[in-house]
């Protein structure tokens, strides 16, 4: 591991999103003593997502904790190191879990800095794999994003390429601010360009991955490519799509969106999170009232169905955004 | 107990482990989905327990949890229908592994967040006081969920209002990788904190189908007679790794031998040869739950994928999933 | 208590909407055996919003628990209680609470009917003092109805009258699908005319308590008074505003809203809870895309501001929507 | 302890009481809104702990934290400013009561979730381990505290990695209205519990300041040496009811009676008698914290409320609350 960014330097080889995380931990555990990380089975296991491989070999255990099952106790445990001096990357194991320490999301960790005037600073990351359609269930699939979205106060980042992992996960560590950083399941397999050495990505600017003069889509994590597959058979039909990638939620990149649709007057949201409470609705709603006068048709969101995520692949493929909803959304709008 | 009673038991647990051992092959051959946690190795934990309750009794699982339905009453068939993402599996191809559930028997459910099911399975046994049934609840748990909270304010509120309620840790030493003494204050993460609560902590072994039994009718008994819940914890060891993704290399070589040595089934058969009970009587019962999993594997890859329209329905009490008017 | 319902139909007193509530909740512990509460200080203290007062006198302590400082037990006993044959009534004493016992309001309680393919019910009402304006601060004071709507399978309940209290209530206990019910803190001193017997309102119908012909202003609980307050004001103007009192978040009545967008093509939404993942945003999604057609002016939310709540009134008053601010975003409008 | 320290920590004690008389009075006058939890009667738990502290050890207290806040360093005119919402509050009037902070004493806040602030006491202490730097951390919490799920993870977590954080619950036997025996399975809510994580449980009475001192420098010095956690239940009671708008009609006249004669200042006078300090050294004592109190109350009603825009900043560490680009 400890080259592995030397490595790459030269070798443009694909990389992994999974291997990215760790690689992107890796990086900044270099060159910052204070980054420590902690977790269920993220050490010599290096985490049932293999997210953390590598690390626990490089660092050895005082910085890389496993934890008993104690999801309070980790990002609470966090949030009190991350206000004396270190900064923790605590891993909830998949984003539904974060229901287990929601009051650490919630009320403790994006209200301190305010409520106490200014007087303690929240340097951390918490990381968690988020999303479906690999056949989990109810409890184990769900994109929370959403959830994050409603609580002032904390960053949220959602990288769809490993790139944009290694990139956004530097700017999150070195971020004085509490970060949620939603890892997609879905996407851990997908190869994508090595990032540059010393890789870092703001948060808050969303990527124009796709330039197009018709309509805009605007995506995130594993629905970035859902787009660009939807964008692809809609230019057979002379359908120009541009697609956004948002890449982090707070803070929001409207400006970029709104430019976009200057360009194009329709816009599409493409979020896999439930159409109730779904991100897209915050951004639609600040496109209804400042990009009014942009658009030239109705703003739709495909997003996921307002059910629990259902077991079998059939079923799971109704709930999640596919590629035909895509399609169906941008076309409907294009003929609009 | 009666070696009637024994070997009605051990053909239950050869059942679970023999269906457990298909959805294990069905799994390599692509036929299950998602993740599977197999209790291969814990039959005796749930088939024991089963055996000291009444049938109205009320029992919540976990993720790891296909020996619980089965020991219920849950047919192979319907839970591998269920792996198997098939109209005819338990929850209709909407749950999956980690949920099984059969709540006509009162098996209401296995949860797939650690810990979770705890306080609901205090709550089924309030709602038993309450409507004066004389049912027990039992929640059986992994050593891993004794260290989150809920485990806490389940097991405090429970003693509070002194309810029929069982606490059944099965400890198979690891939660996922990591073995439960690396993160667990005292050594017996479930019975060493029964005191903290005012109440009874045993330990049994676990794959002794007998002394579960016992020891879960003993404390069924206390806890019907009203004077409380009470914490059981069973030793155990899973034959395979956390779940299908997973090799369990991180387990000593030793210790998964001497485990392994010391299977539920051999424990159980052992104690049927020691009754007199004659060789081809047991084999009939292995061989009737080969049949009986045979066949069920048949069933359920000859039945139908749930309609799609599934997918839209269940979320309401009305059968529907409106959320707009 | 035992016959305020009788009193009360032949004298038209006003109630609160304090006594409301336990008013709606003794009127089905009478029709029903099974309706059971739960919660923190709710016994013979009758709550620490006295929102359980004289319960535990008329209905003894097997019906009225008090419970440890135990969020999660309180929910999740409750809802193994409602899955055996009880309706138990939870109270969970502030809003912000709910993050402490979040896993049974997101993954559990609204999951498991899904999961199992239909062979669980899950009648239950998990009840909470919400919203601020009380200079409670950052952790007591949140309004955090929109947390509740990220998640499919809750229905979700926000009376702003006395009188829907108890019919809400009515709908809530009687529902056998999990409610969670939203008693807002700085509505419980104000009167109201009392429910008639028997009064139920089902949940997901709205009310359009204002008509007007120029400005559609859609509220929730304690910012629809402060919406009627707007419109009178805007009155003085001239601007003709109508004002729907969504009163559920789910079911949501988009029709309603819709049809009042027909007669007047303006929309604002007025809600507590902050800008960023608020409900406002969920509804003007569906505005932006079945009503498009409707608008004849951008759409604009009078939303909380995307920060924790303030201590101070000074800051508070920064923070929550104001009169002020619900008639400059219609008068805004009124011009477009 | 000698007379000379036992005097300073009197006289500190008296300060808190004094202020919190005051805020009840401000409330009373309107001039304090929102809620107060006041910790007249727990004076010595904070005091005496503090006075067993390095000055760089982290604390942690609940929104009943009045005395933890000043016990620290915080001055009864900061803290009331804050309880008035003026500008010059020790949180700007962002926090309130509930609230209290002076992180540049590293007493790191109150928190108003029962039971959060535990396991962020556990991560000071572990940072402070990773650093290297001999800190403790401490945790003040009430008996109620104790049954959320959160006292338990932290209590866990501590243990297992035997981390230098010192939990101390201010048993005061009631929760809001509710006598914290009713809801609770064991007697000594906090105490009996150390034994489940493997770690000291003592208990000592919170109302005089020289064993809470001696308790707290017995358990920080083990701690410090690197042999892990420890609990300590001080008994307490309060003064006034659970917030100010609970005149604690709960509680027997003979149970507040007793204990109002088990007063901390009391006892510390006492003490200072026996020790033979002269009565006008204590009386300038007392007569030196009335003045503080009186001028604390002055400027804090004359300083500024703060700027309305105060709403927006402190969000993200740049000072700001932009939450778009
Ligand atoms: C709250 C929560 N945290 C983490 C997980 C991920 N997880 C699933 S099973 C497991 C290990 C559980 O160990 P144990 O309780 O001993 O049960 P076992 O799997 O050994 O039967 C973990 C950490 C989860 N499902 N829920
Ligand atoms: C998680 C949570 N539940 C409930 C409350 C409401 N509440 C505030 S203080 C309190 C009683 C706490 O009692 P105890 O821990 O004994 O502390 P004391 O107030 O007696 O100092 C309660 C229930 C809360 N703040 N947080
Ligand atoms: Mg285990
Ligand atoms: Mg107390």
């Amino acid at each position: 591991m400890a080259d592995v960014t030397r490595e790459r330097a030269d070798d443009p080889r694909p990389i992994s999103y999974r291997d990215a995380v760790a690689e992107g931990i890796a990086r900044e555990m270099r060159r910052d003593p204070s980054v420590v990380c902690l977790g269920e089975d993220i050490g010599a296991a290096g985490g049932v997502f293999k997210t953390t491989a590598g690390l626990h070999e490089e660092f050895g255990p005082e910085r890389v904790w496993d934890t008993p099952i104690s999801e309070q106790a980790i990002v609470g445990a966090a949030m009190g190191a991350a206000m004396t001096g270190m900064r923790p990357v605590a891993e909830i194991m998949f984003s539904d879990f974060l229901a287990c320490c929601w009051d650490y999301l919630a009320n403790e960790i994006p209200k301190v800095r305010y409520m106490t005037g200014g007087q303690v600073t929240v340097p951390l990351v918490v990381r968690t794999a988020n999303g479906g359609g690999l056949g989990f269930g109810a409890q184990h699939s769900q994109a929370t994003e959403n959830w994050a979205l409603t609580v002032p106060g904390l960053k949220i980042a959602a990288p769809s390429t490993p790139a944009d992992v290694v990139g956004m996960m530097a700017a999150a560590i070195r971020s004085d601010d509490p970060v949620v950083f939603f890892e997609h399941k879905g996407l851990l397999a997908r190869k994508g360009a090595p990032p540059p050495p010393d890789h870092v990505v703001e948060l808050g600017r969303a990527a124009v991955v796709r330039a197009g003069a018709d309509v805009t889509l605007v995506a995130l994590a594993s629905m970035v490519p859902v787009a660009l597959a939807a964008a692809e058979r809609l230019a057979e039909e002379d359908i120009d799509v541009e697609i956004v990638d948002l890449r982090s939620l707070v803070p929001l990149d409207t400006a970029t969106v709104l430019a976009s649709l200057g360009r194009t007057s329709r816009l599409v949201t493409v979020e896999e999170n439930p159409y109730q409470g779904g991100w897209g609705a915050t951004l639609v709603s600040v496109v209804a009232d400042e990009g009014f006068g942009l658009l030239d048709a109705p703003v739709r969101r495909v997003a996921g169905e307002c059910v629990p995520l259902p077991f079998a692949d059939a079923l799971e493929e109704q709930v999640i955004p596919t590629v035909d909803k895509v399609v169906a959304a941008v076309r409907s709008l294009a003929a609009y | 107990m009666d070696s009637a009673e024994l070997l009605a038991l051990y053909e239950r647990m050869v059942l679970i482990r023999r269906t457990e051992k298909a959805a294990h092959d069905l799994f390599l051959q692509g036929l299950v989905k998602g993740t599977t946690h197999l209790a291969a190795g814990h039959e005796a934990i749930a088939v024991g327990a089963s055996a000291a309750l009444r049938d109205d009794d009320y029992v919540f699982a976990t993720y790891r949890g296909h020996h619980h339905a089965m020991a219920r009453g849950a047919t192979p068939e319907e839970c591998l229908a269920e792996l198997m993402s098939r109209a005819t599996g338990l929850c209709r191809a909407k749950g999956g592994s980690m949920h099984l559930t059969k709540a006509s028997v009162n098996m209401l459910g296995s949860y797939a967040i650690v810990g979770a099911h705890l306080p609901m399975a205090v709550g089924a046994a309030w709602s038993a006081r309450l409507r004066g049934t004389g049912q027990l609840a039992v929640a059986f748990f992994g050593d891993g969920a004794t260290n989150i909270g809920a485990f806490h304010e389940a097991l405090n509120l429970a003693a509070v209002w002194k309810l029929p309620v069982l606490f059944v840790c099965e400890n198979n030493l690891y939660m996922e990788y990591t073995p439960i003494a690396d993160v667990t204050a005292v050594s017996r993460p479930a019975a060493d904190r029964a005191p903290a609560y005012g109440i009874p902590g045993e330990v049994v072994d676990g794959n002794d189908v007998v002394r579960v039994q016992e020891a879960v009718a003993r404390l069924a008994r206390r806890a019907r007679a009203g004077d409380g819940p009470a914490v059981l914890e069973a030793e155990t060891y899973r034959h395979f790794g956390h779940s299908r993704t997973d090799p369990a290399t991180y387990r000593p070589a030793e210790e998964v031998e001497r485990w392994l040595k010391h299977d539920p089934l051999d424990i159980a058969r052992g104690r049927l040869v020691e009754d007199g009970v004659p060789e081809e009587t047991v084999t009939a019962a292995d061989e009737r739950a080969r049949t009986v999993v045979q066949e069920a594997v048949e069933a359920a890859k000859s039945a139908p994928p749930p309609d799609p329209r599934e997918a839209f329905t269940d979320v309401w009490a009305d059968g529907g999933a409106a959320w707009r008017t």
